[in-house]
């Protein structure tokens, strides 16, 4: 079953390029097919590790040795919690893309690029072994690259290119910090690794790596100071990708594969706590005073990107169970709602035909499903309390408060309000303001619609995820996982 | 070792050299000469598999990176505060380098590594494998999901390829 | 050498080209094959491959080169191969019923050879490339 | 030890040309320095001094090998540089196309 998750989007790629002559139905039906039998299968997976009494981790062994020389495919409880989140996004982006990707030629070459993108995530997601992280991770950035420039206007192509530059210079410097692993360690697979380390201890070279991974991981995940690309690519990009980049991609490539070495492997000190958590309050404060002056809804909701992903670093950075939780359950709802709000702007932006903030207007009379969609996930990402933006980022909050860190709460806190005061004054006149007399563009599809409509539902009823079943399925193991540290790691006799 | 060391010195010479000069050609020459010394650096270490693919890989890249750029203009012109953002830079450097140094103190002399993990292959790679070649054996076997890996990067290198290339991105709006 | 890309170089470079042609293509799949006894494998006689298609191209010209290697071809070689591949990375684990070690470097090659030519026919005549890549 | 950092000395110089350079073609000339110098970091990390290459004679028993795994990490990494190096050539072509310049300074249609 592990294997399934890279296998499935491989071959729906391969195949989708194998058939490029057919008719583009084809390759809509098996985009969507893909892309349903992946996320039914994540589910599966998370349900299945999370009972009671079950293993907890899932594993297949790849090659004629075992690890740490060969190599094991791990599911554990982070995996699967970020399994279901990812594969629930690609889906319902997937089914989305079949109605926007209707204006491109060739269409047959985004759905592969995608799945590429989608097996790379996954990916990720699986490896147990540094270096297959390594590789999992440029596939997907590299798909990424390709994918922000799809439409090839300039914007595009420039936006595309000075993501790649930064993301290949991040590259090189995680890929310098694996090699300094390798020459301390002599081993590549991770649990192994965090075991030789505390054995060996060797402080200098862990500074090092650190300082190396945080510039690395941290440019692929937008954090302050490096987000610099986020803005342009988020922007320039297809409704979908964007929606995939600011809602999956960068969360496993920067926060996933971050909190996976700095918990799993090296074992979290109070130093990397404090670079997280100051990093964490400057993504937030930067991205939220960046949203305030923009005019594009898109670039508007880059920077809002920006800034909660700040949440989460902070939640990381506090490290306290409770604050972890708090982190992960904002992920999972900044995935939903962030994805949402990118398919709507590139539903809104095909219906009116700008991304201008001030031109737009009466989107909820003109285009309820759009309308309501925005509504529902802008009122959760500005913290409304039943939905589950709220609750996510109050948990940060107290968190903060019980670790002690009553300074760090009120920030979060004011950046919360700031959230809502900038998401208030940019979307109400866009929603509810007067129907414009505008050359109406295509409406959305039927595909777009569904897609949006399900979404929203998601994003209305993620605070369910707190009820306890639903939490010690979801968000049990990926909170012991990040809170055990390196005690966690899988014992490599256990492979099967 | 010091047949090493005169082929990084002539490596970094290289280097600067392709990122100084001015004519683009030359430069793209210059970083070849990089990619060549590199290949003999993988031979001196005796790594013939890294040496031949270096070498082919180079060769490729500079002949699409001189198709691609032939011909193009290159304006070069300095920008403000050239001085202050170099020196910004070079002090980067010095600090990147100090730390490594402090770091590269933490790990095994050159030449005698650690080697816990690649005993196994050694060990193991002939009778587990046809092969007697152990990177062979490690790429398409005890690793093969790397090897896979590399494989889908560059199938999406080419869907991408193909992708970016169209000269029409957006059907016409009717 | 734009112009030239159109017609191809003069009779002499043809007629070597004619003849190393063979020689190249075999060493790429020399390379490919004993991989596992001797330095080399998939993807470096993969790129050996693609360099010997370049090599016609540039000797030829496009459209003779084209004529030959027809992109759609290619493009069924590459996800067949890629396809197949994917099998083998997945199931290698099962003992020694496969020869992984020829069978996984053939692949490769697969992919990289026409991939690779594919790549170049696509930047070098990106003016043109949009009927040549389909 | 000169050895590491004079591998580290040649990575400087590539992001030093990322950083520094206005020309697209020489941010990709950086960018593909920096790699070369990371795999020359991992190749020197396996080196063993007086190591014979990692490839067994079919009639002779050979102890002193270097370390393959370096070797087969390498192996990936050149072709996911080759891969991202061809994916910003050809974005560069067609920036160059869109835009008839090389200057970094100049493709400036997105306002930060």
């Amino acid at each position: 079953m592990v294997p399934l998750f890279m296998v499935i989007p491989l071959a729906a790629a391969f195949i989708i390029a194998l058939t490029a002559k057919l008719d583009e139905r084809v390759h809509d039906a098996c985009a969507v097919t893909g892309g349903f039998v992946i996320a039914a299968l994540s589910i599966a997976v998370c349900a299945l590790l999370g009972r009671s009494g079950a293993p907890g981790v899932m594993t297949y062994r790849i090659g004629s040795l075992p690890p740490p020389a060969g190599i094991a495919l791990v599911i554990d409880g982070l995996s699967s919690f970020m399994l279901v989140t990812v594969n629930l996004v690609g889906f319902l982006v997937t089914l989305y893309a079949t109605g926007y990707v209707k204006c491109y030629t060739d269409r047959w070459k985004f759905y592969s690029l995608f799945f590429l993108m989608l097996s790379g995530i996954n990916g990720v997601l699986l490896a147990s072994d540094i270096f297959n992280l390594y590789v999992f991770m440029e596939i997907a950035a590299i798909a990424a690259y390709f994918l922000v420039a799809f439409g090839t206007e300039a914007e595009e192509l420039e936006a595309s290119f000075k993501y790649a530059i930064m993301g290949s210079v991040a590259s090189a410097f995680i890929l310098l910090g694996i090699a300094f692993l390798y020459g301390a360690t002599s081993t590549l697979n991770m649990a192994d690794m965090a075991r030789v380390l505390a054995a060996s201890n060797p402080a200098r070279v862990i500074q090092l790596v650190s300082v190396l991974f945080i510039m690395g991981f941290g440019l692929k995940a937008a954090l302050v100071p490096f987000h610099a690309w986020l803005a342009y690519a988020h922007s320039s990009a297809p409704a979908p990708v964007s929606a995939m980049l600011s809602g999956v991609l960068i969360k496993v490539l920067g926060i996933y594969a971050l909190s996976r070495i700095f918990f799993n492997v090296f074992g979290m000190d109070t130093a990397i706590m404090q670079i997280l958590i100051v990093i964490g309050v400057l993504s937030m404060a930067v991205g939220a005073i960046l949203a305030f002056g923009q005019s594009d809804i898109k670039r508007l909701f880059a920077y809002s990107t920006v800034s909660q992903i700040g949440y989460v670093a902070i939640g990381l950075g506090v490290a306290t169970p409770l604050a972890v939780f708090g982190a992960l359950f904002h992920l999972f709802n900044h995935s939903i709602f962030k994805s949402l709000l990118f398919l709507n702007a590139g539903a809104i932006e095909r219906l009116r035909g700008t991304r201008e903030l001030g031109k737009l207007s009466g989107i909820l009379a003109d285009e309820p499903v759009t309308g309501y969609a925005t509504l529902v996930s802008a009122l959760s990402i500005s913290g409304i309390p039943p939905l589950g933006g709220f609750w996510s980022k109050a948990i940060i909050i107290f968190a903060c408060i019980q670790a002690g860190r009553p300074a760090l709460a009120l920030i979060a806190a004011l950046i919360s309000i700031l959230t809502l005061v900038y998401y208030f004054r940019s979307l109400s006149p866009v929603l509810f303001g007067p129907k414009a007399e505008m050359t109406a563009g295509a409406r959305p599809t039927l595909a777009m619609n569904a897609a949006m409509a399900a979404l929203a539902v998601l994003v209305a009823a993620s605070a369910f995820a707190l009820l306890p079943a639903i939490k010690e399925v979801l968000l049990n193991g990926a909170i012991a996982v990040l809170t055990n540290g390196t005690a966690n790691n899988v014992p490599l006799g256990a492979i099967q | 070792m010091l047949e090493i060391h005169l082929i990084l010195f002539f490596m970094i010479a290289a280097a600067i050299i392709a990122v100084e000069v001015k004519d683009l050609l030359s430069s793209i020459i210059a970083v070849g000469a990089v990619g060549i010394g590199l290949s003999m650096a993988f031979l001196v270490l005796k790594a013939p598999d890294l040496a031949i693919m270096q070498l082919v890989v180079e060769i490729l890249s500079l002949i699409i990176l001189i198709r691609a750029t032939i011909r193009k203009d290159l304006p070069f012109s300095a920008s403000g505060r050239w001085a202050f953002n170099t020196g910004a830079t070079v002090v980067f450097f010095a600090v990147f380098l100090v730390c490594a140094y402090m770091a590269l103190k933490g790990l095994r002399a050159f030449g005698d590594p650690l080697m816990r993990v690649s005993q196994a292959y050694l060990a193991e790679g002939p009778a587990k494998t046809r092969a007697l070649n152990i990177v062979s054996a490690i790429t398409s076997n005890f690793r093969v999901i790397d090897t896979l890996g590399e494989g889908v990067a560059l199938f999406t290198a080419i869907i991408g390829i193909l992708a970016v290339a169209r000269k029409v991105g957006h059907k016409k709006k009717k | 050498m734009g112009t030239n890309s159109e017609k191809g170089m003069g009779v002499i470079v043809k007629t070597v080209t004619k003849l190393t042609l063979g020689f190249i293509l075999l060493y790429g799949i020399y390379i490919t094959l004993s991989g596992h006894i001797s330095p080399g494998g998939g993807f470096a006689g993969g790129v050996i491959i693609a360099l010997s298609f370049v090599h016609v191209m540039l000797a030829f010209g496009k459209d003779a080169a084209l004529k030959r290697l027809r992109p759609p071809g290619l493009r069924l070689v590459i996800s067949g191969a890629a396809l197949v591949f994917l099998a083998m990375a997945i199931i290698v684990p099962q003992g020694r019923v496969f020869d992984s070690e020829v069978i996984v470097p053939l692949c490769e090659a697969a992919i990289v050879g026409p991939g690779l030519f594919v790549i170049f026919v696509a930047l070098v005549l990106l003016s043109k490339a949009d009927k040549d890549s389909e | 030890m000169t050895i590491y950092l004079l591998c580290l000395a040649l990575f400087s110089v590539g992001l030093y040309c990322v950083l520094r350079k206005r020309n697209i073609i020489k941010i990709i000339i950086g960018i593909g320095i920096m790699e070369y110098a990371v795999n020359l970091f991992f190749a020197l990390i396996g080196y063993r001094a007086q190591g014979r290459s990692p490839i067994f004679a079919p009639d002779q028993a050979i102890r002193n090998m270097v370390d393959p795994l370096p070797q087969a990490v390498v192996l990936t990494s050149i072709v996911l540089g080759l891969s991202v190096t061809l994916m910003l050539v050809a974005v560069a072509i067609r920036i160059y196309e869109r835009y008839g310049t090389f200057d970094i300074t100049k493709i400036t249609r997105l306002k930060g």
